[in-house]
């Protein structure tokens, strides 16, 4: 997916075709269809007891009506959905997927890594106003809808999870396209073009981008801004709470090992984490061992272990998407913890997760000169 | 609400497909006899074979239902009949498992079947097919087919 | 390097022609992936046919054979040949069953043809996911352990031992023989045993092919057929370890008598004169039959299955072996008045009538009878029983119990040694009743006479003969075993060391690493049913040609 | 016989299960055998068995991978439809002549599809099924017979009496008849002889007291087997002579026993499986069975006859037993004993006879130069040690041939003719 | 009669006491028990050597981290324990490892254990800012009175296998007033009784009150059928599983944490089950549409089949379910009747041979055509 040249083009073009918005996306993808640009679309959808949302590989297009877009919460993240249509090939289908930035940058993510084949996904992404976190909606899945709704048209964050409220990337703009809502009018909306295949597929839909984009940038570029001084401020307290070891510990102390946050993670996409396999199995002498120089060990004892382990696993690829800390079923803060390590990694190598499929991950590249500070300095 | 593609719906008289496991040493010989002696059943049953019943992991037969298969035979040899000695033994177990697993989560047990079926028992292979094909018919299409909720 | 599938259909002649539409089954699969050629034939498994085939293949450069004809049990093998001919792994190859099991069993032609559509596309979807398998040859050891230095471990040994093969005879007594050496006689011929037995044995000091081992025991068996480590011990001076390989073993270790002590009422043990068949057989032979007073018994009583309830089955030679015991009697003292007391008379088979017809006679008689007391009377003994629901009694100067046959008292330890089962009765089980009754579940290991089952010496000698034929045929010097080639497998990363795969293998195939705590499949053992991968939670457990993989995509062509 | 070329081939004559056994383990040893049939199909008797003692287990089942796996042994070359005519020679060289009779259709082309039949006019009674069903004058005995292709008989073709007939040959569409055909004479070269033709059982008709043949519903075993058979004449379904299912059944052990002279020592047992036979497809069927002494022998035999017991059978112990016309039924007539006559009306009446040689044992016992015993069962050159071993070195003999006797025996001396053979002959 | 321990102190403390005794006196190297592990008090299992460990421990915390049956098979794994140890635990905790054991998945040798009648415990959720801690005094009045809190995970609610089958010492807790002054423990075995021998307190013969627990018995079955009769309404058929499972996001935390579930990778994320794009196109031909990642349901009922054999009922799936399905009461409903069919009780017996594992020649006649 290279890029067309000043890598974000400054036109976009205006869709509005039906009363509302959801309406106008619909029918985008349903021509798109029709014109045979894609076979299918990924795209959340209620769940029959409409008590949630998941992903749906949809070919029928009499199916698309009842697609949700921008669903009220994030059950399973979209770039593990990609990985999983795609994983063992491109097949033979052309497939659009309409997911938020933090699930595009992690389908780019696990491009990288191997994880899915893009050849054949045209990635959606779409301006995001956060999530709830699954447990309130789950209390009351109808209030939930509507306060959602309401909270999204004002862009309001409060009611949205923690790891929301601090996202400045919530219309990054990584995939081919992106959908910009953010100052549209409630029936239209804004479609960029980030890639060559991007191009493409408005040239085939006869869309002409000339609308000028700036006005939508504002606005992004604001709320960047605030969220990302709000996402300083915190970081810097959680920093300061977590600060030692002893406070690690604490944090997690109620982690019960259930490695939830592991298995609904992106981008942990091993077949079997390593903090799972036969090497953490031990002789019980290892652990008599281990409890006597203490009096007393935690038990399992690996638990610091397997999330420390885990960053160092993940933390450069990390989204901030929240899975995480969703999952975590004695609510610890996990993405925001991961979020703020994510922040110190990812900013040794300047690297942002899943900003261009160009960018390689740190680990499998190096560059001559780098990462002085971390040498003794008499060298 | 129930989200279901439409665009599958079939008007046409509807003819099951049921799938059968035949262990290789008495069932499939007993299907094979049918054949030779010429006995009709109707061609709703589609044979897989395997050397021994007990081949036959359950998660094929779950993974066939919720694929959409409308009935599934599991036949072996006779118990005591085992060419390997008591493999059918454990197919029935294992069978029986995951039928009570059907029947206690409400769903259509009625769509799996173990049989005995002998080398010498081509007469039985065929009524078993026709009897089962009827009795599926009267359950109708497996509504898991059409489910994209899986 | 990239698949390509023949796929050839035969009309069998009207067969297939009449009732399926094959061109409408070309249609359907010929535009399927990897599928290069699709083709029909009047009859593929006529000569024509197969060279038909062989030249396709070879011509069209086809990797995968799928056969669309009928039963793979009428001629999977001869289009396997055919792929070999071609030089094509015969594992590449598929038969789709649309004779036996669709043209033959479907009324309407469309619905055959339908149905012939999916057992073709399903045979087409899992021949690309077969494998080539390549057949194994393992070295094999033709030496042969046998245990138990009996009449039929003598038998075997003899017919055995040969230049190029060595027979270990091991004897858990001092001396060879067994039971026999304690007869008079052979019934029905009345031949002395002795004729029979000693030479023999003489035949085995003389065969240089055979090792005899007295007073051993077999301590320890590793390994399977063709190529088994033996390790024994000699029981006398300070215990001598032996240890050898072998590539067969035949257990031969015979059988022990029911002891009567267990039944009060016959009151063995108790009083005088009342002794059992093996007690009379050695008296007899001394030369002298006598009371304990060293008079002569005036009368005898033979009492017939004793212990018979107690072991729940008929042991099929006491009532000939008492029918014997009338004649020895009767040989050293004619007026001696002899007494059967039996409950049902068992004398099958062609000569056994006669005997007893030709033992009947003056003073030998037959009563059926239940419920038989002995008790002391006086100096003599006093028979009471039943008899057609009359009580009687019968006073006796000697009795002889003919006690039932059972297991020795080893037969557990050496189960257990060589990996092999017993029967509700303690005897080894064969491998199957009718078709193997001398085979065992462990290939290889092989039983004979009464250590499989109460029998006399004619099938006690008949079954080590048919061991010997066994082992002869299947374990020839210089020729290599050739194992099944559809074996399970069980992956070392998947599998977490449950041990239900162990527990469910019925032929012991399968071993425990405990160093890596996972199983481990011998496929030399192994015979391919699958069990283990039915019951294997982890997917760890898979057998070759019948993989998760090959199945499911056959199941899925018919679900869609 | 030193200076005689040695063979090493093998024939056995009957393709049995003791035949089928022993071909199998010689090919095995890469020996060449060569297997001769009188029939035209392989099996023998064990084939019209729907299941056998003690474990139940489906005698098809059991029996047709070997028979498959016979026919497709590239060591073994079965002669079906064929006889001994002459023996000559000795133990390491015999010349053998072999009369196989015209099949009239060639095994090459034949694909066993049956279309043959249909269209043939001749109908008789099947001998296969005892006669309680019918077939053509080209035929397989029964379905699933191997090798699957069937055979004309030529007493009965019209073809072979004269007349213009080629039915079958217009069904075939794999030019598999052949009027052609002609009895051929062979000539074998073996080593060795292993006999396994196996037996016949007592002529019931010779013993009137039962009413075999004059009564209605008075089976012979085999008949009753071929009721029982799943691929039998009823497909299983064990009806009366009327179409009525029995509401009660006597089975008569030791049919011919008196007249015989010896106990055949399968009787009981399977009698005791037409007891299951009859309670699996009749439960509420009344059994009686009458026998003189239970012969049961054997380690797991006597389970079996409890089991059986325990399904409310009527064991009776009695002697003199009539099978009489009453009204419209039969009963059975005897004297339990102790001298009382005693009678029973019953629908169904089941003989057990004995087992007897084969005809032509005499004739075959000629052509090989063995001795045969008082009753005309092949004699062992000694009773108590092996009696696979006859008279003349070099032949040996397996199953019912020599005695009456259960599969397992049989199944046993074959494997023991083998074992002597390669022993002796390496 | 069962020769029963009585030490004058509350229940807890008593067992702490115990505790001690058995780590001074030697007679045990390690103690597994729960114990507050921070000073905002979270509790986690712990393997304590040495008795200056057992501050803060809190044997009876009606609490369930984690089900200890998984965590002592993690300790025997690797071969059995070469010093002796004594665990409490609770009665599901104790027979999930006795259903370990029988896989090979762990060793009794050297591991003793302490159970009691058990009153159930608080859902994991409460863990968080001393929601526990805060409803302790709430729980044990109920204990005392034999009584069902509303709040106990519904597990516990409808479980009727609240006695022990094989703890060396069983505490007598259920219904019994007085446990805030005494501390009586059932010494059921030898190794029970070898390892209280020289404990300070009085030693007398005792059995558990019948009276009082069948009472307890009898409410609890009635909870259970209540719980059973709900899932039931919703099960109706595909559809209403459908509907029950919908929001599954597949973390597969309930297999994770689930004590029978023991193998190393499971087998419904090996690549067997893993959707090929081929599998997607033609799912998609037959449906229209497919839910992503799909095998929802597959996951669900083969897990089902897998385990509901041995599925002891212990509610941790439930616990850390991240969408609360009730899969505890789905799992325990289905298990038992499973394990009726071959009358089996996982746990209750580990020379009890698992179902799968053996069979009777003649069985299951109902199966069968």
């Amino acid at each position: 997916m290279n890029k067309p040249e000043g890598s974000l083009k400054n036109k976009g073009a205006i869709i509005s075709a039906k009363p509302s918005t959801k309406e106008s996306i619909d029918d985008f993808l349903k021509k798109a269809m029709d014109k045979g640009v894609f076979d299918a679309v990924l795209i959340p959808m209620m769940v029959p007891a409409g008590d949630s949302f998941a992903y749906v590989l949809i070919e029928d297009k009499s199916l698309l009506k009842d697609a949700i877009p921008l669903p009220p919460i994030m059950s399973v993240q979209g770039g593990h959905a990609v990985s999983s249509v795609t994983r063992l090939g491109k097949g033979s289908m052309k497939i659009a997927v309409i997911m938020r930035p933090c699930e595009i940058r992690a389908a780019i993510e696990l491009s990288k890594l191997g994880q899915t084949d893009l050849e054949n996904v045209t990635l959606i992404s779409i301006d995001c106003p956060g999530v709830l976190p699954i447990s309130d909606f789950l209390s009351d899945p109808g209030k939930g809808m509507k306060q959602f709704d309401e909270a999204a048209k004002k862009w309001d964050d409060k009611i949205m999870r923690p790891v929301c409220q601090i996202c400045d990337k919530s219309s990054m703009v990584a995939g081919d396209l992106h959908i910009g809502t953010l100052g549209a009018k409630n029936n239209t909306f804004l479609v960029i073009s980030n890639s060559q295949k991007g191009n493409g597929i408005l040239d085939e839909l006869g869309i002409v981008t000339k609308e000028s984009i700036d006005d939508w940038q504002a606005k992004v570029k604001n709320i960047a801004e605030e969220k990302h001084k709000k996402r300083k401020k915190n970081l810097k307290d959680l920093k300061t709470k977590i600060g030692s070891l002893d406070n690690l510990i604490d944090a997690f102390s109620q982690c019960i090992n259930c490695h939830n946050c592991m298995r609904v993670c992106p981008v942990c996409y091993c077949r079997l984490c390593y903090f799972d396999s036969d090497k953490v199995k031990h002789p019980s002498e290892n652990y008599l061992q281990m409890a006597e120089s203490k009096g007393s060990i935690r038990f399992l004892p690996d638990t610091i272990f397997f999330q420390m382990g885990r960053m160092m696993h993940m933390s450069l690829s990390c989204v901030s998407c929240g899975a995480c800390e969703d999952a975590c079923p004695v609510s610890i803060p996990v993405a925001q913890i991961f979020s703020m390590v994510a922040d110190e990694t990812q900013g040794l190598f300047d690297y942002v997760s899943g900003r261009s499929l160009e960018e390689p991950i740190p680990l499998v590249a190096y560059k001559e000169e780098e990462l002085h500070e971390v040498e003794d300095a008499n060298d | 609400m129930r989200i279901e593609s439409d665009s599958m719906k079939k008007d046409e008289e509807f003819m099951p497909k049921i799938l059968a496991f035949l262990c290789n040493w008495c069932s499939y010989a007993g299907a094979d006899l049918a054949g030779t002696s010429r006995l009709k059943y109707p061609p709703s049953i589609l044979p897989i074979r395997v050397m021994c019943s007990s081949r036959v992991d359950p998660l094929f037969i779950l993974k066939a239902y919720l694929g959409g298969i409308d009935g599934v035979v599991v036949a072996g040899c006779h118990p005591g009949d085992c060419h390997y000695e008591k493999g059918n033994y454990y197919t029935r177990r294992r069978f029986a498992l995951l039928k009570k697993i059907f029947e206690e989560l409400g769903i259509e047990s009625d769509r799996l079947l173990l049989s005995w079926i002998s080398a010498s028992e081509g007469p039985k292979y065929a009524k078993v097919a026709t009897e089962f094909t009827e009795k599926i018919k009267k359950l109708g299409e497996n509504s898991a087919k059409n489910k994209i909720f899986l | 390097m990239e698949k390509k599938l023949g796929v050839y259909i035969c009309e069998c002649g009207p067969n297939i022609a009449e009732k399926i539409d094959i061109d409408k089954v070309i249609d359907a699969v010929s535009s399927l992936d990897d599928v290069a050629v699709v083709d029909r034939y009047k009859l593929l498994c006529s000569m024509d046919g197969k060279k038909f085939l062989e030249e396709q293949i070879k011509k069209q450069g086809i990797t995968h054979l799928v056969v669309a004809a009928c039963s793979p049990k009428q001629h999977e093998q001869t289009f396997m040949e055919v792929c070999i001919n071609a030089g094509i792994n015969p594992y590449l190859f598929q038969l789709a069953n649309i004779r036996e099991q669709c043209a033959w069993v479907t009324e309407d032609k469309d619905e055959a043809t339908k149905k012939a559509i999916i057992l073709v596309k399903a045979a087409i979807r899992r021949v690309r996911y077969h494998v080539s398998l390549e057949k194994k040859e393992i070295d094999s050891n033709p030496d042969v352990l046998v245990i138990g230095g009996g009449i039929a471990g003598i038998e075997s040994s003899l017919l055995l031992a040969s230049s190029d093969r060595m027979v270990y005879l091991v004897e858990k007594t001092s001396s060879l023989g067994g039971l026999i050496t304690s007869y008079e006689k052979t019934f029905p011929s009345m031949v002395s045993s002795s004729d029979i037995i000693k030479q023999k044995i003489q035949d085995v000091d003389k065969n240089e092919n055979i090792k005899v081992f007295t007073d051993s025991e077999v301590e320890e068996s590793l390994g399977f057929f063709g190529n088994f480590q033996v390790k024994l011990k000699k029981t006398t001076e300070e215990n001598e370890v032996v240890e050898f390989n072998v590539g067969a073993i035949v257990l031969a270790t015979g059988s022990t008598l029911f002891d009567p002590d267990r039944i009060p009422q016959y009151g063995y043990g108790k009083i005088d004169n009342v002794i059992t068949s093996l007690e009379f057989e050695k008296m007899n032979l001394s030369g002298r039959i006598s009371l304990k007073n060293n008079k002569t018994p005036k009368s005898v009583a033979i009492i017939h299955c004793v212990g018979r309830d107690e072991v729940g089955y008929c042991s099929e030679i006491c009532c000939m072996y008492s029918l014997k015991f009338v004649r020895y009697i009767k040989d050293k003292l004619p007026d001696v008045k002899v007494t059967n007391f039996y409950s049902d008379l068992c004398i099958p088979g062609k000569s056994d009538q006669k005997f007893y017809e030709e033992t009947k006679g003056k003073d030998v008689n037959f009563i059926r009878a239940n419920d038989i007391e002995i008790t002391k009377q006086g100096d003599r003994i006093n028979v009471k029983y039943k008899n057609e629901n009359n009580k009687k009694s019968l006073p006796i100067d000697m009795v002889i119990l003919s006690p039932a046959v059972e297991p020795t008292s080893d037969t557990f330890k050496l189960a257990e040694l060589t990996g092999i089962s017993q029967g509700d009765k303690g005897f080894f089980s064969e491998e199957h009743e009718k078709l193997a009754p001398i085979s065992t579940s462990t290939e290889g290991v092989y039983i004979v006479g009464c250590a499989q089952g109460p029998k006399n010496i004619s099938e006690t000698v008949v079954q080590a003969g048919a061991a010997t034929g066994k082992i002869l045929s299947s374990l020839v010097p210089g020729r290599k075993i050739e194992p099944e080639v559809k074996t399970s497998q069980i992956s070392e990363s998947f599998c977490i060391g449950c041990k239900t795969c162990i527990s469910v293998c019925s032929y012991g195939a399968i071993t425990f690493d405990e160093a890596r705590k996972i199983a481990v499949v011998n496929e030399v053992i192994c015979r391919g049913c699958g069990n283990c991968v039915g019951a294997c939670p982890s997917g760890a457990a898979n057998i070759k040609h019948f993989t998760f993989n090959q199945i499911y995509q056959e199941l899925m062509e018919a679900v869609k | 016989m030193a200076d005689k070329e040695q063979y090493t081939d093998v024939l056995v004559i009957g393709a049995g299960i003791a035949g089928i056994e022993a071909s199998l383990m010689l090919s095995y040893s890469d020996r060449k055998v060569h297997l001769i049939e009188k029939t035209s199909y392989t099996g023998g008797t064990v084939i019209k068995f729907e299941e056998v003692f003690s474990n139940m287990e489906c005698s098809t089942c059991m029996v047709a991978p070997i028979q498959q796996e016979l026919l497709q042994d590239k060591n073994i070359n079965l002669l079906t439809l064929a006889e001994v005519q002459e023996v000559k020679g000795s133990f390491g060289n015999f010349t053998v002549k072999v009369r196989k009779k015209a099949r009239y259709v060639d095994l090459q082309n034949c694909i066993g599809c049956n279309e043959c039949f249909e269209p043939c006019p001749v109908s008789l009674k099947n001998e296969f099924e005892e006669g309680l069903s019918e077939r053509k004058a080209i035929y397989v005995p029964c379905a699933g017979a191997l090798p699957n292709a069937p055979m004309i008989d030529t007493e009965h073709c019209l073809r072979f009496k004269g007349k213009d007939c080629k039915a079958c040959q217009e069904a075939c569409m794999f030019e598999a008849i052949d009027f052609n055909q002609k009895d051929e004479q062979l000539e074998l070269k073996v080593g060795a002889i292993i006999v396994a033709t196996g037996f016949n059982t007592f002529d019931t008709k010779q013993s009137p007291e039962y009413g075999y043949g004059k009564l209605d519903d008075v089976y012979t075993a085999f008949e009753f087997e071929r009721l029982y058979a799943s691929n039998g004449p009823t497909d299983g379904k064990i009806l009366l002579k009327n179409g009525e299912i029995p509401k009660s059944a006597a089975i008569l052990h030791c049919v011919g026993r008196d007249k015989k002279g010896y106990c055949s020592s399968v009787c009981c047992m399977y009698s005791l499986k037409f007891n299951h036979y009859l309670k699996s497809k009749i439960p509420e069927v009344k059994i009686s069975e009458f026998y003189t002494d239970l012969c049961i022998p054997g380690k797991s035999h006597q389970k079996f006859y409890e089991k059986m017991k325990g399904t409310g059978t009527d064991m009776i112990r009695a002697g003199e037993i009539e099978v009489i016309k009453q009204g419209k039924g039969i009963a059975v007539k005897y004297n339990n004993g102790n001298g009382k006559k005693s009678s029973l009306p019953i629908d169904m009446v089941i003989l057990s006879p004995a087992i007897e040689p084969n005809d032509g044992a005499t004739k075959l016992a000629k052509i090989l130069e063995i001795s045969i015993d008082d009753y005309g069962f092949f004699k062992e050159k000694n009773q108590d040690i092996s009696s696979v071993i006859t008279s003349n070195p070099g032949v040996f003999m397996a199953g019912c041939v020599q005695g009456p006797k259960n599969i397992q025996d049989s199944v046993s001396q074959a494997s023991a003719a083998v074992g002597k053979i390669l022993s002796l002959s390496r | 009669m069962t020769k029963t321990l009585k030490i004058n102190k509350n229940v807890e403390q008593g067992i702490l006491e115990l505790l001690k005794f058995l780590l001074d006196s030697g007679k045990v190297n390690g103690v597994f028990t729960l114990k507050k592990i921070n000073k905002e008090g979270a509790v986690a299992y712990s393997l304590i050597t040495r008795s200056d460990g057992l501050g803060g421990a809190v044997p009876l915390f009606p609490l369930m981290p984690v089900n200890a049956g998984k965590l002592l098979s993690r300790f025997s794994l690797r071969g059995k324990s070469n010093k002796p140890v004594v665990a409490v635990v609770k009665p599901c905790e104790l027979r999930a490892f006795i259903e370990l054991v029988k896989r090979e998945q762990g060793s009794l040798e050297n591991i003793f254990f302490i159970s009691s009648t058990c009153g159930g415990v608080y859902p994991i959720e409460m863990a968080v800012d001393g929601a526990v801690e805060n409803n302790l005094s709430k729980y044990w009045e109920a204990v005392k009175k034999g009584e069902i809190l509303a709040q106990l995970r519904p597990a516990c609610r409808g479980c009727v296998e609240f006695k022990p089958y094989t703890a060396d010492m069983t505490v007598d807790l259920v219904g019994k007033e007085d446990i805030d002054k005494r501390c009586a423990i059932l010494l059921n075995t030898k190794n029970g009784e070898g390892l209280a021998q020289d404990m300070r307190g009085d030693f007398l013969e005792k059995e558990l009150d019948k009276k009082i627990l069948d009472k307890f018995q009898n409410k609890r079955e009635i909870e259970r059928k209540k719980l059973f009769d709900e899932i039931e309404a919703k099960m109706k058929g595909l559809d209403g599983f459908i509907d029950i499972f919908g929001k599954c996001l597949g973390c597969h935390g309930c297999s994770k944490v689930c004590p029978i579930c023991y193998c190393t990778l499971c087998e419904f994320e090996s690549p067997d089950s893993e959707y090929k794009p081929s599998n997607y196109e033609s799912d998609l031909k037959k449906r229209g549409g497919l839910r992503v990642p799909p095998g929802t349901i597959y996951f669900q009922i083969g897990r089902l089949d897998h385990i509901s054999i041995s599925c002891v009922g212990c509610g941790a799936c439930e616990d850390v379910c991240p969408v609360d399905i009730p899969i505890s009461i789905i799992f325990k409903k289905v298990g038992e009747s499973v394990q009726k069919l071959f009358d089996y009780i996982p746990g209750r017996d580990v020379e009890e041979e698992i179902p799968l594992l053996t069979f009777e020649k003649e069985e299951l006649p109902e199966f069968e055509d």
